[in-house]
């Protein structure tokens, strides 16, 4: 019991869980705008996962100032490189959002209806 | 001494948050849902730097400014947008 | 009806492929081999203080490159569907007037935080910070000015002007790393100077003012156009 | 110097005890005004006090500690103010045991707005 | 232990808030509910000793994401003045 | 183009830079110096509030009688609404009420309406021309003159002598 019990572990959980409540928003609703609330759900639920990963036990953020003893970098700092890129893929996710709300708002200019089932000229 | 003092410290500002939540849940209307919004990052700041303390890294308490600042813009925009002045 | 089931079943299956990667899932104990050599020789090669950002800003700078690239594509994207609405001066005057204690706090407020900004983006070596979390404080203070002043209007031009010219600027400074050092985006084309002092580790204060400024330039254009296309309805 | 740390942790302390007492007043207080009142004022002051204990337990920390407080104070009666404004523009239902509204004379256009988004 | 508490403290509250943010029929809400969680995962980040990645979700992810939903809301909103 | 407004607004971003830096390094602060001089000349002209004030000793000497003034009212009356919160009856009495205030400067009415409403019981909720819309959590009198004394007499004293 208790070797679940730890910081990544239940930062994990919560990523994943995050990510199947966002993907339930994604594809049950009806709402264009609340389809993107899903995405946004989802898009935060997959950062705290990959995040999640990078954290080892008893470790602190990889910066070097003077509480740290500089010399023992590699037995004190967590691995850096998730963090590097769950930092663009937040910016990433900023941009699709507003693309996507853009096309949200031009839809709604063609038929002034949120509802997705009144979007049918291309379904089969 | 001084951790038990802020372990205890750090409980009840948890258990502030919950209540803020609980607002949440309930409020009525969308006014009191910001305003609990409000509440809840106010006293996130001081959870942020009491991580920090923790932590042992004043770094950290950067992240707290920023914090403070955008949940301060992002009220502001909700308000505006209440009252139409968007 | 066959539909719900459908979505039900590929919740199940969600669920069933994400327990199996939890269950997995050990909490390692070491640092593995990569990110070894980065944590242990960033310091002494790069000369950042804050290791992420001499990942994301030397060790793996294309990637940053190409990810400006998509945020200016998107803010280009977005500029294009919502094109500016005609003039009409009725609704501007209908809306509410700003409170007092708002336009006047934020004259206050408006220089702290492009101060801020410019901080967060300055010390992007030494603490948790960098050009894009400094872009987006920027881009703030532009939403703070049209909070307080709803009738102001950016001027797109200059916007654009600050935005393409940092990014050929970050380009430049890139190029320069082939002739000047070891290759595209070496951060060794300024000397290295004093580890933890704020002109130290380079480019890379200067490739981060210039993110900081073209993400705060490309942001402020999506809210831009988003302020000022047409009211639907 | 341990008395000083001591002293910092119960200032914090005392600033915990005010924040819970403002997440009280969120939930106990009958409308919206009440609740900003005793809401978001209490936890202002216990955010400060504890970011006050905090620099008193860690030396070296002051400046940036006291910038967090400037930037709350000014900007926490700001937003707090926008929202009563905004709300009462919309025509916000005061409770019951109000006494008196002599704002309600000067707004002649808070008609009751309903949108359904 | 303390890091403890307020990690199952906070991951507690984001799934809380996103159930709210799908579940609840108010757009003005949900939007609320998905700003918070961002502010909330920002905390959850410094938790996990990433502070860059803190404050980026903390500036971008929950600041700038609101303001842009709220910007959109406003925009196809129906207005009766 | 008011040279003191952009002097005062120089002195304060400088005095940020340095907060937030925490260095003395000679260095840091001649980028802190060259950032301050460029917003400042960038943002002095659009922000005229800074140019009233005049750095007198006797302005500094309000300042502080000001702040001791405005911390002590801070905490007597969050007491006095944290005693209320936690009393079971909830004896409430709230109203919004009116007060006029006698300051003209914009920065002055700004601190004026913040202080009141940063003391809990009492909330400035608009401004319109000289008039506060106060909501207060206990009402005692409903007389604008009496109110006025109660709520904002003990702040605007000092705040008419600092920014005149």
């Amino acid at each position: 019991m208790t070797q679940y019990l730890t910081l990544e572990f239940t930062a994990m959980v919560t990523g994943f869980a995050l990510m199947i409540i966002g993907l339930w928003g994604l594809l049950t609703r009806k709402n264009l705008i609340k389809i993107v609330i899903g995405f946004a759900i989802f898009d935060t639920g997959l950062n705290i996962s990959i995040i999640s990963m990078s954290y080892l036990k008893n470790r602190t953020a990889p910066i070097i100032d003077k509480s740290i003893d500089a010399s023992n970098t590699i037995n004190l700092f967590v691995d850096p490189i998730p963090q590097a890129l769950v930092l663009t893929s937040i910016v990433i996710g900023v941009g699709v959002t507003a693309l996507m709300l853009a096309y949200v708002l031009r839809m709604f200019r063609e038929k002034k209806s949120l509802d997705i089932n009144s979007y049918t000229d291309l379904k089969w | 001494m001084v951790d038990k003092i802020l372990i205890a410290a750090g409980i009840l500002m948890i258990l502030g948050i919950f209540l803020s939540l609980y607002r949440f849940i309930k409020g009525p209307d969308v006014s009191n849902r910001v305003i609990s919004f409000d509440v809840m990052t106010v006293i996130s700041v001081s959870v942020i730097a009491l991580i920090a303390h923790f932590a042992g890294r004043i770094i950290y308490l950067d992240v707290a400014l920023v914090y403070a600042l955008l949940s301060f813009v992002s009220v502001v925009v909700i308000a505006r947008y209440i009252e139409r002045g968007l | 009806m066959i539909k719900n089931g459908l979505i039900f079943l590929v919740l199940v299956g969600f669920t069933v492929i994400l327990s199996g990667l939890l269950i997995n899932f050990h909490g390692s104990e070491q640092l593995n081999p990569l990110a070894g050599h980065y944590v242990q020789n960033g310091a002494s090669e790069v000369g950042a203080a804050n290791l992420v950002t001499a990942v994301v800003v030397t060790y793996r700078g294309f990637d940053t490159l190409g990810e400006v690239t998509i945020l200016f594509i998107t803010a280009a994207i977005v500029g294009f569907f919502l094109k500016a609405r005609k003039e009409d001066e009725n609704r501007e005057r209908s809306l509410r007037k700003t409170s007092e204690i708002l336009s006047t706090a934020s004259t206050l407020l408006v220089p702290t935080i492009f101060m801020l900004g410019v901080y967060i983006f300055m010390n992007g070596h030494l603490t948790p910070g960098g050009g894009f979390q400094g872009g987006a404080v920027i881009a703030t203070g532009m939403v703070m000015i049209i909070m307080s002043r709803p009738e102001v209007k950016f001027d797109h031009g200059i916007i654009a002007w600050i935005e393409s010219t940092s990014g050929v600027g970050y380009v430049i400074i890139g190029v320069l790393g082939i002739f000047l050092a070891a290759g595209f985006l070496d951060n060794h084309v300024l000397p290295i100077g004093k580890f933890g002092t704020i002109l130290s580790a380079g480019v890379i204060p200067l490739i981060y003012v210039l993110i900081g400024l073209k993400v705060g330039s490309e942001l402020t254009n999506i809210i831009g156009s988003l302020k000022e296309t047409q009211n639907e309805l | 110097m341990e008395g000083i740390k001591i002293a910092g942790a119960i200032i914090t302390l005392v600033g915990a005890i005010f924040i819970f007492l403002g997440g009280l007043g969120l939930v106990r207080m009958p409308d919206l005004f009440n609740r900003i009142q005793a809401g978001t004022k209490a936890s202002t002051l216990g955010t400060i006090l504890s970011l006050i204990g905090l620099a008193m337990v860690n030396e070296g920390w002051i400046w940036k500690l006291l910038i967090i407080i400037v930037f709350v104070l000014i900007t926490n009666p700001v937003s707090s103010n926008m929202i009563a404004r905004a709300a009462h523009h919309r025509g916000e239902k005061l409770t019951g045991q109000t006494l008196t509204d002599m704002l309600e004379e000067e707004t002649d256009n808070s008609k009751e707005m309903e949108d359904e988004l | 232990m303390m890091n403890m508490i307020l990690a199952l403290s906070f991951e507690l509250i984001i799934l809380v808030l996103a159930i709210i943010a799908i579940h609840n029929k108010s757009l003005k809400i949900a939007i609320i509910a998905t700003g918070v969680i961002g502010l909330f995962a920002s905390v959850l980040y410094l938790l996990l000793a990433a502070p860059d990645v803190a404050m980026t979700e903390a500036s971008i992810g929950s600041g700038l994401t609101t303001i842009i939903f709220f910007y959109v809301l406003n925009k196809i909103r129906k207005t009766n003045d | 183009m008011n040279i003191r407004n952009i002097v005062n607004l120089f002195v304060l971003l400088f005095l940020i830079w340095l907060m937030l830096t925490g260095t003395l390094e000679p260095v840091s602060i001649a980028v802190g110096l060259l950032l301050a001089a460029g917003l400042s000349i960038a943002f002095g002209k659009n922000s005229m509030v800074f140019g009233k004030l005049r750095f007198t000793p006797k302005m500094f000497y309000y300042t502080f009688l000001y702040l001791v003034v405005f911390g002590w009212e801070l905490i007597k009356s969050n007491f006095k609404v944290a005693l209320l919160v936690i009393n079971p009856k909830l004896p409430i009495n709230p109203g919004i009420i009116k007060v006029k205030t006698k300051l003209k400067s914009p920065m002055g009415r700004m601190i004026l309406a913040n202080s009141v409403t940063l003391t809990p019981g009492t909330l400035t909720i608009d401004i319109i021309g000289d008039t506060f819309y106060i909501h207060w959590i206990d009402v005692k009198t409903l007389d604008p003159e009496e109110a006025g004394r109660e709520i904002i007499g003990k702040f605007e004293k000092y705040l008419e002598v600092i920014y005149g």
